[in-house]
């Protein structure tokens, strides 16, 4: 086997199937994880007849909205309708091809990274692909020709667009820090400087996680698919595999969401403050902790406190929702985005 | 027996005399009795702000009933209102159906906040005499009124908009009358004819099949 | 102390509050019951499926006529018997069946039944009467309301023809009615 | 409190008209609203109901009086309770019956217990229709404690026909007033965290403070009671203003909210709750003994007249007008629902906020569509 085509070819066809896999098996297993734990929050216990204590549950909703029929509106746009969850889910497994799992390491002499590829433009390619879910929501709300997903698509359409702008600037902030686009570097950045942004950059990150539960539409920012209001949002009129796309993409985005955020915020694959502990990380105890399973447990906490969101607290009303996204987040993450700048033009960064 | 409208003390339950008698519950219902209410000060007042308005006054069980005329209806209404009746706790109709003197009564009940004085105003009327309507003096008589004329068939003059409220358009017959049978009438076949053949609907009660 | 209001409007405590409470009832015990495994105890006095006892009924009609929806259809002739010598007249029932397709369990019935202990009550404790076709199997005849085949009595309660009668050995089951003060 | 009214439509936007419901998930039972958008914003609204009509004042012109109860469980069905106490409480004043004070005592306590339930499906749903959703699991909790109580006197959950004209049917259970005051005892604490959970949240007074707004005077002109009414400011309730049974034994206040907004209404109704266990420990520690049905006719026939006598349920005033010709079944049973005269004002209350605000405020009213639609 030439080398360029195994390293070009087959070696990230292998990490693409992996990756694929992983993230799909995850998605669903989130849906399980989501319905547990808000059970849990509920005093009740969530599903436990599917498989043991429920295990086999996602892979029977997989297998019922694969067999169920597909209803396709009578006067809906047949190709709109379709490109609908196509426009969602395939920029949300895109963004997976960028995230670093772990740090690179060696197996039987070769040098393998647990991430497809590391494009120097790392947030840059993110933020692009997932601004393009937006347009599946939309175009899945217009073309299912019901008043209620219209209404549901353009409320969206509103939402993700002005909560793009401080999750945005609230990445720059990080980007300040690090020194660099690429999402390998910023986690080796922080590895130098032995000090995760989250301390230095608190407001950005609040800041930018409560936009990225804003971008996913969740509670307490899930006007699109508010029950109550819009019978079922932009998918009312989907069903069968087309709705399990639109579900897939919904944790999927969770995933993105939490797991940038571990990477940009919270150092990645590093064990909490690296430098300062690094004997203890390093003391054959805890050594055999491999690097992926502190990214697995960061992120974990994440979906968990997005889980909690949803048990807690109520909805907000279109308007309110957005002038909370315009008139404060923005303003503060920009005079955040000041204050960090000058705080790095001071103290000097990493070079 | 607690009083409903008279604040003062209840003419009821004596005081206990000495022998110990047996408490009211075991003793056998006293049945209340009707008398003249005429001298009563809220009729008096509602008799000088609407000369020959009131027919007669009954107070029964503590409760105080005056009899209008119907063509002074609104003037009466307009009156209530400006004494402070502001609140229209119910209106409601009752179908006599052989009272030679007309055969619906209409109820209103009105009620004073200020000193929570509650009164009831009641008018005889025939059938198909146009009773006029108060969703003038008091907006919530709006849906009463549409339930009367739905149940009865009673017609509210100037009524902003006498529709059918708790049975559809389609429906034939006003229910609450003591003409309309009890067991209720064939909608089926109106509704679902292809379902039902004419006449052999399922009549309210009856065995349709499953 | 405008400040602490500034401070409080943008730090969210109360949000924090909410996610504490909740936070506190994960770890809670759950008041889920695994139903058709463990099933839950009615309480004596529930109105449940009906039971009915032919000796004891003395074919008065009482319970049809207190009956709201009229749904209870008793007929029944009379017959000579000889008791103790003397010719009697007595009453027999033919039929005495129950629509409980439509009876709404209000227990009317049991309350107007003037025999004591009671000839139709409905404090069994069997709750579990559903069928697939409601003409037939919710028509209960004279037959079904004693045998109760196509009710699955509560574990525990004696159907009626398991002689659920109150002075059934033992006293009053469970499931039977005890005499109403 | 955001600015409606300033924003006219504009001249030339044509209005989107939507039908909401009558099976929609938030609009508590089949009421249909048809409202007319422009936007987001509604312009006018209009309540169509009838869709659960089952004709229940004709049913009640067949049945005994005894036979009646059954149909009023079934009118507002989530407080049987109150609804019982309304139609014999009618027919005992027609009939000039004093009811032993047992009797009284024990209606009190199911009465209260049922507002207690009643205020907990409302709180339930209305924070469930605001997106709030574990609210709904811990207040369902606590009723299942008050129908276990239920089950354990009457045998129905729901249903109770708990009580006969002339009294109470049977006596309480031994061993119900000791489990009683246990649950009564502990229902603040759950009150107080269901309130930690909501009252101070931000999110839920965007959600609620301004929204379906009714002056003092609109909501007396529009006929509302109960907790819609309190909510204004007007210090009014049947228990204060006409007591029955024994509420003028038993000391308890009246809640009431200045603004008329969603936000005033909760907290009346939060505050009402605890008011009402304030009177069940006040009730079960004053519970007399003796008889629980007075000396009553077998079959009860009350004497030629009219009577109108009205409780104060937990949705408001719920009146019952008896005329009787002197038979054993009512020449007329007329009901004062107190949903269908509070669904009135909706349009009102509605007129200019957006879509979200007209879910909040049929939460806000807690109709029922039983009651409404009778």
């Amino acid at each position: 086997m030439p080398a360029p085509l195994m390293t070009y070819l087959v070696i990230p066809l292998v990490k693409i199937v992996v990756i694929l896999a992983v993230v799909i098996l995850l998605a669903a297993y989130m849906s399980y994880f989501e319905r547990k734990v808000l059970a849990y929050m509920q005093i009740r216990i969530g599903p436990n007849r599917v498989g043991p204590r429920g295990w086999l549950q996602p892979i029977a909703d997989a297998l019922k909205l694969l067999v169920k029929e597909d209803i396709v509106p009578s006067r809906a746009e047949k190709l709109v309708y379709f490109l609908g969850p196509v426009l969602v889910v395939v920029p949300a497994l895109l963004v997976f091809s960028v995230i670093p799992f772990g740090p690179a390491f060696k197996v039987a002499g070769h040098v393998v990274t647990p991430y497809l590829t590391d494009v120097n433009i790392g947030i840059l390619f993110i933020l692009a692909v997932s601004s393009i879910g937006v347009y599946g929501v939309i175009l899945g709300g217009w073309a299912s020709n019901n008043k209620y997903s219209m209404m549901g698509g353009l409320r969206s359409a509103a939402q993700l667009v002005s909560y793009e702008v401080p999750m945005g600037l609230s990445v720059v902030t990080v980007l300040l820090m690090a020194n660099s686009l690429s999402l390998v570097k910023i986690v080796e950045a922080q590895q130098r400087s032995g000090v995760w942004y989250v301390f230095p950059g608190f407001i950005a990150f609040f800041i930018y996680f409560v936009c990225g539960v804003a971008e996913t539409n969740r509670n307490p920012f899930d006007l699109p698919e508010a029950e109550s209001e819009l019978v079922a949002g932009f998918h009312t009129e989907y069903s069968g595999m087309k709705f399990a796309f639109y579900f897939l993409a919904e944790y999927a985005n969770m995933v993105v969401i939490s797991s940038i955020a571990t990477v940009l915020f919270l150092g990645g694959w590093l064990p909490p403050f690296p430098n300062a502990l690094a004997a203890l990380w390093a003391s054959p105890a805890l050594a055999w902790i491999p690097p992926v399973a502190w990214f697995v447990l960061k992120m974990a906490a994440f979906l968990f406190v997005y889980i909690w969101f949803r048990g807690t607290f109520p909805r907000y009303r279109f308007d309110q929702l957005m002038a909370l996204g315009w008139k404060v987040f923005i303003p503060v993450s920009l005079v955040n985005l000041m204050a960090v700048g000058l705080g790095v033009l001071l103290i000097g960064g990493p070079r | 027996m607690t009083e409903q409208d008279k604040p003062t003390a209840p003419a009821e339950s004596a005081p206990q005399p000495p022998a110990a008698p047996k408490p009211p519950w075991e003793e056998k219902p006293v049945t209340p009795v009707p008398h003249d209410a005429r001298e009563h000060p809220e009729v008096r007042e509602i008799a000088a702000a609407v000369p020959d308005a009131v027919l007669e006054a009954v107070e029964f069980a503590g409760q105080v009933t005056v009899t209008a005329a119907p063509e002074r209806l609104a003037e009466l209404a307009r009156a209530c209102k400006a004494l402070g009746y502001g609140f229209l706790v119910d209106l409601t109709a009752v179908d006599w159906q052989a009272r030679p003197e007309g055969r619906f009564d209409v109820v209103y009940w009105v009620h004073r906040h200020a000193d929570s004085r509650r009164l009831r105003l009641r008018v005889r009327v025939a059938e198909g005499v146009e009773v006029p309507s108060v969703t003038g003096v008091w907006k919530v008589a709006n849906w009463m009124e549409r339930e009367v004329f739905d149940m009865f068939g009673i017609y509210f003059a100037d009524h902003p908009n006498l529709e059918r409220i708790l049975t559809w358009e389609g429906f034939s017959g006003h229910p609450l009358r003591k003409d309309f049978p009890i067991e209720g009438i064939d909608t089926g076949a109106a509704v679902y004819p292809d379902v039902f053949p004419p006449g052999g609907g399922p009549v309210a009660g009856g065995e349709g099949e499953s | 102390m405008r400040f602490w209001g500034f401070l409080a409007s943008v730090i969210p405590f109360e949000l924090a509050q909410g996610l504490g409470v909740t936070g506190r009832f994960f770890f809670k015990r759950k008041a889920t019951i695994q139903y058709p495994e463990v099933k839950p105890v009615p309480k004596d006095r529930f109105r449940g499926m009906f039971g009915f006892s032919e000796e004891r009924c003395i074919a008065c009609h009482a319970c049809a006529k207190a009956c709201p929806i009229a749904i209870i259809h008793i007929q029944d002739h009379f017959e000579e018997v000889e008791v103790e010598g003397k010719k009697r007249k007595k009453k027999v029932l033919d039929r005495y069946d129950i629509d409980v397709k439509r009876c709404m369990f209000c227990g009317l019935c049991e309350e107007a039944c003037p025999t004591k202990p009671v000839a139709i009550w409905l404090t069994s404790k069997s709750y579990e009467a559903a069928a697939y076709e409601r003409n037939e199997r919710l028509y209960f005849d004279k037959g079904r309301l004693q045998s109760w085949d196509g009710v699955r009595p509560y574990p525990g309660v004696l159907t009626p023809a398991q002689g659920q009668l109150p002075e059934a050995p033992g006293g009053a089951p469970a499931g039977s009615a005890e005499p109403k003060p | 409190m955001s600015e409606p009214e300033a924003l006219k439509p504009f001249p030339d936007s044509e209005e989107m008209e939507i039908s909401f419901g009558p099976q929609h998930p938030a609009t508590h039972g089949v009421l249909r609203v048809i409202v007319k958008l422009d936007g987001e914003r509604i312009v006018d609204a209009k309540p169509v109901i009838g869709y659960l009509h089952r004709g229940t004042e004709k049913i009640f012109e067949r049945e005994t009086y005894n036979g009646t109860i059954p149909h009023t469980d079934r009118m507002d069905y989530t407080a049987a309770a109150t609804n019982n106490q309304g139609l014999v409480g009618a027919v005992e004043k027609l009939m000039g019956v004093t009811v032993p004070p047992r009797a009284a005592y024990i209606r009190m306590i199911l009465a209260e217990l049922q507002r207690i339930a009643s205020h907990t499906i409302w709180l339930g749903t209305h924070a469930l229709d605001i997106g709030a959703q574990s609210p709904f699991f811990y207040t369902f909790e606590e009723r299942e404690k008050i129908l276990d109580l239920f089950e354990e006197y009457c045998g129905a959950r729901l249903t109770l026909n708990a009580m006969r004209v002339g009294g109470q049917p049977y006596d309480l259970p031994e061993g119900w007033t000791g489990r009683c005051r246990t649950f009564v005892d502990q229902l603040p604490a759950r009150v107080a965290e269901w309130e930690r959970l909501l009252t101070a949240n931000r999110i839920w007074k965007l959600r609620t403070v301004g929204v379906g707004v009714i002056s003092a005077a609109d909501a007396i002109e529009w006929g509302l009671t109960g907790p819609p009414l309190r909510g204004s400011g007007v210090k009014w309730d049947v228990r204060k203003v006409f007591p029955y049974d024994r509420y003028d034994e038993v000391a308890f206040e009246i809640p009431t909210g200045a603004g008329g907004d969603t936000y005033d209404r909760y907290l009346v109704r939060m505050e009402e709750m605890r008011q009402s266990v304030r009177i069940v420990q006040q009730c079960l520690a004053k519970l007399p003994d003796g008889p629980v049905m007075a000396k009553v006719p077998k079959v009860i026939k009350p004497p030629k007249g009219d009577v109108y006598f009205s409780v104060e349920g937990p949705k408001g005033e719920l009146g019952y007008y008896v005329v009787s010709d002197g038979g054993t079944n009512p020449y007329r049973l007329h009901v004062r629902p107190a949903c269908f005269i509070n669904l009135q004002a909706l349009p009102e209350m509605v007129r200019g906020q957006l879509v979200a605000d007209l879910i909040a405020v049929i939460g806000t009213l807690d109709i029922v569509l039983g009651e409404i639609d009778r």
